[in-house]
């Protein structure tokens, strides 16, 4: 398809400003010409023109609405359209954030109830809905760890990190000035205890732990991890973008979790807006409270009002108060669902996720045969071996069957990894056609390697060229 | 409400298939003891109607003022009726990250062009496909140039937006680097000698913001060629992207990063977010910057296709070496910028003049009122400060009739007391801004 | 604001590809002195901007009730969030007719799962893709008939909603056919015996609504088997298609055609409109009913295809031959009550149930007091009539805290004095109900 | 794809009824067995499967959003977004029909401007927004005119209708019980003048004209047809859904047109709807304005109010005032455009029609080579004569080169018609690619005959076997 600026036009334009009712002044003198740009390089395109173009460009990109999106890790569920209705109405989405208190009543009730909830559900003695995202949150609890630590006049430099663990928990300890130390898996795909118990020292702030972890699995033995943390004055964090595996079930903050962030948009059920908006909450335990984020919200009868005098919160980690219209969708969710539907939420995931592990188990390999919870991990191993057939060929061949392929590649200690996450929304039936596919795709794999090794042949365009992409950057067009 | 669309025949038909003979074995793994039997605090189960009336019932407890003259990072401009046509297509906000580019090329086109667009409205060659918002945006520029220099000082004016300071102390905190604050002039830039001064080799990086947080226009080049002497890198910010309009570039003037909010480019007020970090660079930074960056190239057939590129770049390949730990950002108000700022295409520039105007006439509307001096002296964009005999009495009598008056720059800036700083955008009409004086007299 | 892309050049390029100087030489063919100057009478232009503000406030002029209690042909249903995002899918609402079906199948396809939906709930084997509201589909399925037979007299009961009434008569008046009206008994169902003797071998159709207008339910298969013994044809009608949930279909009573307003299915008040006609017939009918008719059928490979079919009903196939006028029809309404019909399935019946509940206790809270008595003895679905003190005052009452009461039967039934209709949907909360006591006490 | 009957599955629903908040009775006792039905055959399906159903059939449907689309007869042009977001705002959704007019000031304001503003563009005394579409507004102006007679004393049975004339006329003529009498077009593609004079008699009620015709030329004889008309005491009826083609530029009022219809939803640009819904106007002289369907809104100081009391009016047409959401819309497009902007459109859609017209007369025939209005009608008999392809072929042809067909097969005096009407919203651009793929297809036409009848090739299904779909009627899903 041509670009917005291959199509634009001088003198077009879809939207016009309206004239002035107040003096129109001269903007060279008022301003000074020197502060003033010459050319304005936009696209000019009429309102037909620009709806067609990106109705088209919609055309071309799949999403969760339109079929299967098993993409492990990311809890892509299906985003009820009540929530985007609500969200949507004015007293939601036209206040500023600055307005006097008395204007936002509803959206400070929403804030406080939404952190209650999460309380609730979570077993944590606070939250703080600032986090844009997950990633955030996780900077935020570290950053929260830190000073927990300077507070008591310690300096611990080292936090542990599964090998399993998704990269943002790494990038997040270095992000805040931390060393990063890998804890290996054992061969159940859980915490070495071992390994832990030599690494645990005095110089170590926190386990950063993802419960289940990214191969699905649940740490049996969290009690003794936390112990073996706790013991040496740790602290244990919790990744909680895997909260759609437990919430309901069981709570971080009675396993023992000082820390945890959560992903709204992924188990509260926002839509994903193609990579964000997201939010990333932190909860903490009683011990971490005093240094949540500023601002926090505080009621006073039936008041609500926002302030900034903790002496020792870590500061401030966003512009205004986060991802409020998220939070809004999420807030919904929670209410239409209640405790009951959350618990059967995070027990149809699970169902569904094992009714996948168990069907496809005899196609792909699946290095770690055990019960899983949300989602689980296969190997291409197998495929690679015996015909030269990638875990890339896999994923793009489900293309053309219809579906969006899994996170592939990750976790990093499963080689060809692909990781599938079926969600709580998906009915028996789609996991059966998917799973029909994903066997089908065996098969060929066998009988017609280079068939798979060609696809997607349905798409717009079949396989890019991401090295030429890497190599020859062009983020940005230029004129011919 | 329940979204699971599991009937009682298939939860047994799939406890066979799996070996289990209850859904509770599933959760073997749980110890026990920390099994939950039900959560705590939540009120019970709503009805899709009941789900409605609930939230509308919240949603009116908010007070839609009736006009506002607050800016102050987040403003309040006409959005056109095709931008939200246009995010509200399922395709687009129902899915997740390009990382399947076959099947996720308008999205992937749709963000190479915002790229693109922003690239030239900052005067940079590059830009990525998102921040959290102006505050993180900015602090991760700091936090790369101190990164890429080894350097351990980074000078913020003290003109940027206040919580944007705050954000970067927190991060800066964190990590051990130490942020000097830079005085403004009495014209409302910021004080060049006292840059001198500061600057030193030492320095990493020197943050402005033009227009700045009192909505003066900055002399970025002076700022630019001040900070690159002493091998400092600028990274220039602003407060209302809508000023990018009209407002000759900050990398035209030789800023090497330009970051700020681009909120006012199609997204709606929403009580502070989501709202989108615009971060633009240098090319020689490609390789370095924070955050998704969209690029094109061909598949076999040699047809034009976009991917995700320089991912190395990125946490989910350097884990702890990465250049940020960004992952999901902003991607579906992104598409609302780009689709906005398409949507105007030159008319962005009119809009510029159109705030300007309004500004003008509503700065000149207040100085008639007995008490009211201007603080600041050199050129404004759409926001200016005042001062005033009482400001909280200012903003009290407007707020009683349900209008949100200007910013009090009190509680950020001691020294600035009872000085307001106001904004009017086309969103405020003459009759509007003539009721104003009205009422504080 | 202004929608042709037309550049200057754009238009210079056009002219001379014509051969013509300017555009006026384009309409030559317009004698010069009917060539107007101006269009008179009409406000100057206005941005999105301003359009955006002047239609608000005409909205806002409106006021919002703060609950109903009329229904009487329009009902206020909640509307499931998913209908509004299917039929705003532009991809439907910006396509016309499905002359080509290839490039159709989406609707084609959406139609005849409405078609299917509308015949299992009426109880018959055929439905057409809506007439354009319920009067004017009782009025064309009573002018078939007429056609049909070759018979000039059709039978309506009063009990049949008043306009609908006034729209048959309309056409009648025009086609030279007669309108006996049919009296209702004490009951408040129609009157058998006067049906009787009215009945005679120049009727050609019998004309009812069940649920009536007084939301009585009528006894269709009598009436039924008294028009058929007679030669004449039933047309059964509905008041609120809600009640097709829960009521024995008419279809299945014998009617030979059932026709009502689809309104409740999905779509808003909107002061009246657009609605949609639901049309459903006997099978034997097939090649006489009006309006369009989506048909299955295969494509060259052997898969299945949708198609507008048996067309040569239609005018632009017979003209003045033809079995109805009708062209343009209420395709995304009925797409609406499709997607509203597929969202509740079975729980149509439940949202029936609910507002049979409803009835119910505003009835017995109403009957509370003083003065006020039940007219009607017969069953009822949504709607009830009560006969009170002074029928205006109640009104006048409610609506000055922005109730909206019920409607007043006198105007249309001279007999019914301080008489009024009301109606309880699931919209109205028992605490609502609870306060109209209150008020009108 | 599958039907929703067939994705249905027991148990399953999209969306919940709220539990009751007031007593449950027994309602077998309440109403009666008798009258209560014991099945209730509906899909059953959750959410996720609805919205991708509906969501994947609209990805199979062709909407003027997504291309040209030169319907001829149609005007589909392009339908601002703006007009829809105002038409959505609780003021105008919300109201019941029966409210008490202090509620609905905005809406009957609305509706008063609307039929001033009409009147004021087409130079007619009066207007009633109450017909549904266009159709039923020839019939409720045909209604009129029989009032009108019948108010004289005079039964007058015929209704004259040109030959080119939409099914429509004749159809609402009948429809009214008249008898319909075709007028013969003459070589100009205009009014054979001669045979009107012999068919115009004292027994004639009007003459229904479309003009520009459908042929999208403009009766350069009207002030002529006119007289000849109204000579004979007759009406002229104006079918005014050509209006895209004069608005601006002349007033039928002026030509001498004592009623006529309007398509709101062609020429003031509301959403097609798939087929509806649409809005037909009814203007009328003075002489006609009695006649007027009740109830006319009235305007007392600044109120305005429903009113019934006209004696001589031929009654109601439509239950309520019509379709009103679709005024607000065509309400707005006028307040938006004002009266230069329809001018304007007016002119653009010509100059666009003529371009087309011209640059397509080589390669198809031009039945009537003249200056065309707002679209123009082309034939495919060379096609059919040198290489038997046929109008129809062409038109699924053009649905591979990614164009919605023009309107075929009408107006019936030109044998394999193609009527294009494209438009003001179009470029220049969009023309000329279009032209280069009817171009395109002419030479296809020769050089590959089969290719073209065998298109379409890009759809989800081929051609489809229209004459099965008639002799074995399938309206109606049956479970196999
Ligand atoms: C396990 C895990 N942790 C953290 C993250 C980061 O969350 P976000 O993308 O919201 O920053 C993700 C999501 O990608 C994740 O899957
Ligand atoms: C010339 C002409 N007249 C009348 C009509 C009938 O209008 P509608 O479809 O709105 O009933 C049409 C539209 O199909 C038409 O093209």
């Amino acid at each position: 398809m041509e670009l917005i600026f291959e199509i634009s036009k001088p003198g077009r334009s879809a939207t016009d400003i309206s004239k002035s009712d107040v003096p129109v002044i001269n903007i060279d003198d008022a301003i000074g010409k020197k502060y003033l740009r010459n050319e304005l390089d936009l696209p000019e395109v009429a309102e037909i023109d620009l709806i067609r173009h990106y109705t088209n460009l919609s055309r071309r990109n799949f999403g969760v609405d339109l079929g299967f999106y098993p993409l492990g890790s990311c809890t892509m569920k299906y985003n009820p359209k009540v929530n985007e209705n609500v969200a949507a109405l004015p007293g939601f989405t036209g206040l500023h954030p600055y307005v006097d208190a008395d204007f936002a009543q509803g959206n400070l009730q929403l804030i406080y109830e939404m952190q209650k909830y999460l309380c609730g559900i979570f077993g944590m003695a606070e939250f703080t809905l600032q986090p844009a995202a997950g990633a955030h949150g996780e900077l935020t609890g570290v950053m929260m760890i830190k000073k927990y630590f300077e507070k008591k006049g310690l300096k611990r430099r080292v936090i542990l990190i599964p090998d399993a663990a998704h990269g943002t928990n790494p990038a997040s300890s270095a992000l805040c000035g931390f060393e990063v130390m890998e804890l290996r898996s054992n061969s159940e795909g859980g915490v070495d205890i071992e390994h832990l118990k030599s690494l645990m020292t005095e110089d170590v702030a926190a386990l950063m732990l993802t419960n289940p972890n990214t191969l699905g699995l649940f740490e049996r033995n969290i009690e003794q991890v936390a112990q073996i943390i706790h013991d040496q004055g740790g602290l244990l964090y919790g990744d909680g973008a895997n909260a759609n595996a437990f919430m309901g079930k069981t709570r971080p903050g009675d396993l023992g979790f000082d820390v945890i962030q959560l992903n709204l948009h992924k188990t509260f059920s926002t839509p994903h807006g193609g990579g964000g908006p997201g939010s990333g909450p932190v909860g903490v335990s009683k011990a971490l409270m005093d240094f949540l984020p500023v601002p926090r919200i505080v009621k006073t009868g039936d008041n609500y009002s926002w302030s900034e005098k903790f002496p020792d919160t870590i500061g401030r980690v966003r512009s205004f108060y986060g991802n409020f219209n998220v939070i809004v969708k999420a807030y919904t969710y929670i209410r239409s669902l209640g405790a009951e539907g959350l618990k059967r939420a995070t027990e149809m995931a699970v169902l569904n996720a094992n009714y996948v592990k168990e069907r496809l188990k005899p196609y792909y390999d699946l290095p770690y045969d055990r019960g899983c919870m949300h989602e689980c991990v296969f190997s291409g191993k197998r495929q690679v071996a015996e015909n030269g057939v990638h875990t890339t060929d896999i994923a793009k061949r489900l293309i053309d069957y219809g579906y969006h392929p899994p996170t592939i590649y990750f976790p990093l200690i499963v080689p060809e990894a692909m990781m599938v996450e079926p969600t709580e929304t998906e009915s028996k039936e789609t996991l059966d056609t998917f799973c029909e596919a994903m066997i089908a795709i065996a098969r060929e794999a066998k009988e017609n390697p280079d068939g798979v090794k060609n696809a997607p042949q349905t798409t717009p365009v079949t396989r890019l060229d991401e090295v030429l992409a890497a190599r020859k950057p062009d983020v940005c067009w230029k004129k011919p | 409400m329940d979204y699971c669309p599991h009937t009682q025949d298939d939860i047994k038909q799939m406890q066979a298939a799996i070996g289990v003979a209850g859904i509770d074995e599933l959760f073997a793994d749980i110890p026990q003891k920390f099994r939950l039997k039900q959560i705590p605090d939540i009120p019970s189960a709503l009805s899709e109607q009941e789900t409605v009336s609930v939230m509308s019932d919240l949603a009116r407890k908010n007070r839609l003022p009736r006009f506002s003259m607050t800016g102050a990072g987040a403003y309040h401009h006409f959005i056109p009726a095709v931008v939200g046509h246009i995010v509200g297509r399922t395709e687009f906000y129902s899915a997740y990250t390009p990382y399947q580019a076959e099947i996720s090329q308008g999205l992937l086109q749709a963000i190479y062009e915002y790229q693109t667009m922003i690239a030239r409205l900052t005067g940079t060659e590059i830009a990525n496909a998102s921040m959290y918002d102006g505050a993180s945006a900015m602090t991760e520029a700091a936090i790369l140039c101190a990164k890429m220099s080894g350097k351990t000082k980074i000078i913020a004016a003290r003109s940027v937006h206040p919580e944007y300071r705050q954000v970067l102390q927190t991060y800066c905190r964190a990590n051990g680097y130490t942020v000097v604050e830079l005085a403004y002039d009495p014209s409302g830039q910021i004080d060049l000698n006292a840059l001198q001064n500061e600057l030193d080799d030492q320095v990493a990086a020197v943050l402005v913001q033009s227009p700045n947080f009192f909505g003066i226009i900055e002399d970025i080049s002076s700022v630019a060629d001040a900070a690159h002497k002493k091998g400092a890198l600028l990274v220039a910010g602003f407060t209302d992207s809508t000023s990018l309009g009209i407002l000759r570039p900050a990398g035209a003037a030789g800023a090497d990063f330009v970051v700020g909010e681009g909120q006012s480019f199609g997204n709606p007020l929403n009580y502070g977010g989501p709202y989108l970090g615009i971060f633009a660079a240098r090319e020689k930074f490609m390789r370095r910057i924070p955050g998704r960056l969209v690029g094109a190239t061909e598949d076999k057939l040699g047809r034009r296709g976009f991917v995700l590129t320089l991912q190395t770049r990125e946490q989910h390949i350097r884990r702890e070496k990465a250049t940020s730990n960004i992952c999901s950002n902003e991607a579906l108000c992104a598409l609302a910028a780009g689709v906005y700022l398409a949507a105007l295409g030159k008319n962005l520039r009119k809009l510029a003049e159109l705030n300007i105007y309004k500004t003008q006439y509503l700065k000149n509307k207040l100085l008639e009122l007995a008490g009211w001096r201007e603080v600041f002296s050199a050129p404004v964009y759409n926001e200016f400060v005042l001062s005033c005999p009482d400001a909280k009495k200012v903003n009290e009598k407007l707020k009683n009739v349900g209008i949100i008056g200007g910013y009090e720059l009190q509680k950020d800036y001691p020294e600035l007391k009872n000085s307001l700083l106001f904004c009017a955008t086309e969103m405020i009409s003459k009759n509007d801004m003539d009721i104003v004086t009205e009422i504080i007299k």
